[in-house]
């Protein structure tokens, strides 16, 4: 965990309201799992708090790494915004990623994402396909021209869409894809990251699974465990997580979502 | 000559930075971004008698240069309080002041808790929080009403090992009443201000956006509240005041004591940059400079004669 | 159907938007940036009996995304007020309601104002302004004592030809306690909040910036106070409120309509932008699509019923 | 008085401090009088209240006009980092000006200037020439680097500058500079803008002069006459003049200061 000034090398947008962020630092030479993330001050004043995002891509070689993110709100419009050169306060990583070490070459995953969960979702794949893992995607949108890092996807594995308007691949959400496509097949880890009814879907379905995950989002402060902002309650038990500091990556069965 | 140096009961302090409590945890994250030594104290995260959960999420609010947050107090309790979160910070930084925040539902909770948390040997003073907006019970009404913070301040007092601040609520008619009060019970001093209580709304659901409906506002948007109720107060008692709200810059630290403040609190702006603690001390005595502001204890002298 | 038009006692408003007391004078010079006829309403700067010099300069005093005012109600007199101001409305905009701020230093010198200015044919209600702030007398201490809140608005009642709009402050520990006294008195409606109490300290010269030492603070810095405290007033109170405190966009004025408010006045945003009256209002249809609103009557009944 | 958005097209540093900005507008094509001045939003959100600065130069033909300004604080600083090609939220023009109609052609007029008070005085004098006046300018500074526009004043007329610490020309405030060269001189008309001091000391000498004036800063909050902020009481009387709208050019002996 580092707190650093990255440069932006550059911005592009991939949909009408999803852009892809390469930065450059020292904290892309930090070991990193996939589904960790880093909280980014919005340069703009009147943002008190950082946004968090998860990493898309590292490559310590290039000290490089790439954020995808959706506007939805003031802090990305701003960020959105960003001209190459600029500097980027950031701190990271944050948090746990997805575990993978338990996977052997030639073993099968399965990766559920949808819209703005996708981008960690694609440095897991990566992750995994230099273990030698098959990895199957299935991503949801909400309709064809939202889609984003298709080829990318496609180099690393099969994928499966489903769009809500079927206006490409499945027609219909992710939880009826799953349903009529990966019912019966069985993978050896299964991850997700995208809005809440996906993750939920995810969590009933495979609760049982021993090597499933899920990766949430919460409202933050601080970002690194010590506000108490973020927290979600345990499954079975009183006991609260931090999305920050435990999270956001957590096992199936393990969290009320 | 350490310029910085200022001195308050129970804490003689290199430098009068500290962050507030509840933005900074126990400082064990902060720590992998610097060393904690080089704060003039550290205020800790609330302790209760029992572990709370605190409130529903979402729990934090972004807004126009300032934030709302019910945490509602989740802690682990003062039980594991001294025996985890205190041991961890009196091991690695044994010279580093600690100003333990306590909270409570009832008088004999406040008082259990400063009994024991006033043992341990890093806790040099106690804040008591009797102004947290966002619990149901306890927090605000004692820090609302004269007589129940007379009676919590006086009890707590009693069972201390070690000095009792005070920390006033801004949601209250007159300030004044209530810190004369918490003065004839005997507090050692204050701190100020906690939040001001705000709400946000969530345009699409047409509901409060926290949790818990409301929350407390800081940040740099409440400075001008801070800096006035501390000067309001700065006027009718001679006690020290730990001066907080909205601070993010050196010269709103030099603000804040010339307001009526003999150190500061950070909050909000921990948030904003991990560093934002070190970073104002490190830029203190240049703009101390600028002002002509030779050592703190002079402005803080200068202070109290004039009386701003 | 206009989507924009809101019902209050003694305003039939074409839309929900007006000027904030104080923020646009007798909005002589802002119709040279518009057609004042745009307006919802115009609430006009405070009137006393007598001429008012008002408060030493400075006056004004920026904070991060707020300002400090201490301009100490200066104002011509209700009878130069009633003779050209009013008049100069009337003529131009004999269609614009105007709502009369009242002030003064003693209950006979509010009943008298409130007399005389309810009778001037384009005032259509009175804003009595129990909160201001910046005054030695008068002002706040009849917005902080319910008994002298009560007192008060039943004599202005009493005499006044126009509904009457208590002008409520954010400075007291529970607003609910003077709402009730002002709506036992008979009140027609809440205006809110008027400005937070705050100071602003010169580092050069280590005094308050403020000729007048304190201002109020205005502007999006204290929006979730007012969002907070509209909708206490709201949950225990049918008497429609005026919202204001901090409202730079049409976001804002639905914000503070679904913490309860019927209309909406707009103050520091015309110091920004003098034609924020008229964007905002252009805004507003289109936001409200956004967030599937009708009409802004739909959205009173419906907050008024889920009571948020 | 209008809002419009200027354009910048130019930012030109004069000193280390001090800053030209060149904007175009139909504002430009708005009758104005020397001493008039524009409200600029700053454009940072954090900053509610717009900025006053007096006209330094207009050119109908053009549609230009010219700011100088000092960076004292926040708005100023920002103001200086603007890019041509921004848009700058403008109302103006705004109060009323120097009075130089009464002035016959080769009259001779007296200008007093210190520092940021120099702008509006440029135009003023540029207006004096162009009517056929013989003017004289005494000009303070703090030190030799901060002068500028000095090759501008001199096309215009006699210059005298002088700096506090003698770095260049009179050695003394600007009130010692009236005394040792101005004693004695008749003018026709005397115009003053500058710190609060000069202000005193021309607002002292010229009292009982006919067509003396003085032009003053205050805090502004509207900035058109409304808000009762800028106010500044009458000499000799319990009026309160508005800076914004009845000034910022008084008469000696007008006002208070
Ligand atoms: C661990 C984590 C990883 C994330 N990774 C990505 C990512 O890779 N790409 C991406 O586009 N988005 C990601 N998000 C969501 C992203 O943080 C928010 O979209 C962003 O903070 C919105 O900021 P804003 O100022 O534009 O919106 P705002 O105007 O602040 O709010 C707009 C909406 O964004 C949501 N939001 C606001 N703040 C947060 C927050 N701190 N956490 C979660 N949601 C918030 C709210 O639901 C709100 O309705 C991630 C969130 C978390 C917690
Ligand atoms: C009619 C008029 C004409 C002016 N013309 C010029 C000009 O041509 N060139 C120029 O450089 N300056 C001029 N000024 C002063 C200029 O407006 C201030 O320097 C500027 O507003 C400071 O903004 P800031 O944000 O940088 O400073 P801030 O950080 O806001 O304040 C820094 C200092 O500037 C002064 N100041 C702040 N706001 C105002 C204000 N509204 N009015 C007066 N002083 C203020 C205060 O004394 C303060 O100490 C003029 C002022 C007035 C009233
Ligand atoms: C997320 C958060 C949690 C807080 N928790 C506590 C707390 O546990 N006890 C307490 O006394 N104050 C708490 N506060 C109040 C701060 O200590 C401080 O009084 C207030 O935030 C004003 O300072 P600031 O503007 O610098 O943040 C909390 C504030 C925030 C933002
Ligand atoms: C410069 C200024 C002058 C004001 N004068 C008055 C006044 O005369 N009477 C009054 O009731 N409120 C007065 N107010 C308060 C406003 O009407 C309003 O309640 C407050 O500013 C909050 O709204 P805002 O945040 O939109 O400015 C004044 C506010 C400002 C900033
Ligand atoms: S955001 Fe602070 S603990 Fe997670
Ligand atoms: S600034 Fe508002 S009246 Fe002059």
């Amino acid at each position: 965990m580092q707190q650093e000034k990255l440069k932006v090398i550059k911005q592009r947008q991939l949909t009408a309201d999803v852009f892809e962020l390469t930065l450059k630092g020292a904290m892309a030479k930090a070991t990193t799992t996939a589904g960790q993330f880093v909280d980014v001050k919005i340069p703009d004043d009147r943002l008190l708090l950082r946004r968090p995002f998860g990493i898309a891509q590292i490559d310590p070689a290039t000290s490089q790494l790439r954020l995808i993110y959706r506007t939805v709100g003031q802090g990305t419009t701003v960020l959105s915004h960003i001209a190459s050169g600029a500097q980027l306060d950031t701190i990271g990583p944050l948090g746990h990623g997805f575990p993978t070490d338990f996977l052997q070459a030639g073993q099968r995953a399965l990766i559920i994402g949808g819209g703005t969960g996708i981008p960690p979702l694609y440095a897991l794949s990566r992750q995994l396909v230099t273990q030698g893992v098959t990895v199957t995607h299935a991503i949801g949108f909400g309709h064809r021209e939202q889609i984003f890092y298709e080829k990318e996807f496609r180099e690393l594995g099969t994928v499966h869409y489903a769009t809500d308007d079927g206006s490409y691949g499945f027609h219909g959400h992710i939880g009826l894809l799953l349903d009529a496509e990966f019912a019966t097949t069985e993978f050896d880890a299964v991850y997700a990251c995208g809005p809440r009814g996906l993750l939920m879907a995810v969590n009933n379905r495979y609760r049982t699974h021993p090597h499933a995950y899920i990766s949430l989002e919460s409202r933050m402060a601080c970002g690194v465990g010590e506000c108490y902002a973020c927290v979600v309650p345990a499954q079975n038990s009183t006991k609260l997580y931090k999305v920050c500091d435990d999270g956001p990556v957590f096992a199936t069965g393990e969290v009320e979502i | 000559m350490n310029r910085l140096a200022v001195e308050l009961p129970g804490l003689n302090l290199k430098n009068p930075i500290m962050p507030a409590s509840g933005c900074f945890g126990f400082g064990q994250r902060y720590a992998e971004f610097y060393d904690l030594d080089q704060l003039g104290a550290i205020i800790v995260k609330a302790a209760t008698l029992q572990p709370r959960a605190g409130n529903p999420t979402p729990r934090v609010a972004e807004t126009t240069s300032g934030m709302l947050n019910a945490i509602g107090l989740q802690n682990p309790g003062v039980d594991a309080i001294m025996a985890d979160k205190l041991p961890w910070l009196a091991e690695r930084y044994p010279e580093l002041p600690v100003i333990a925040n306590v909270a409570g539902s009832t008088e004999s909770d406040y008082v259990e808790v400063c009994r024991q948390i006033s043992t341990a040997p890093n806790v040099k003073a106690i804040e008591l929080n009797i102004s947290c907006p966002n619990v149901a019970h306890g927090g605000l009404e004692f820090g609302t009403d004269p007589k129940s913070a007379y009676a919590l301040t006086k009890a707590c007092k009693a069972v201390s090992k070690v000095p009792v601040y005070v920390k006033l609520s801004p949601n209250v008619t007159d300030i004044r009443v209530i810190a004369r009060a918490v003065e004839d019970a005997g507090a050692d001093g204050f701190t100020m201000i906690n939040t001001l209580v705000g709400m946000q709304i969530d345009l699409k659901t047409r509901q409060p956006l926290l949790g818990n409906r409301t929350g407390g506002l800081s940040g740099p948007a409440i400075k001008p509240v801070a800096v006035r109720l501390i000067n309001q107060v700065h006027q009718v008692s001679q006690l020290p005041i730990i001066g907080m709200g909205g601070v993010m810059t050196a010269e709103d630290v030099l603000e804040l004591m010339m307001a009526g403040a003999s150190a500061i609190a950070v909050g909000t702006a921990n948030f904003s940059n991990p560093q934002a603690c070190p970073e104002i001390i490190k830029a203190l005595p240049d703009v101390m400079d600028r002002y002509q502001i030779r050592t703190l204890t002079d402005l803080i002298t200068e202070m109290a004669v004039t009386s701003v």
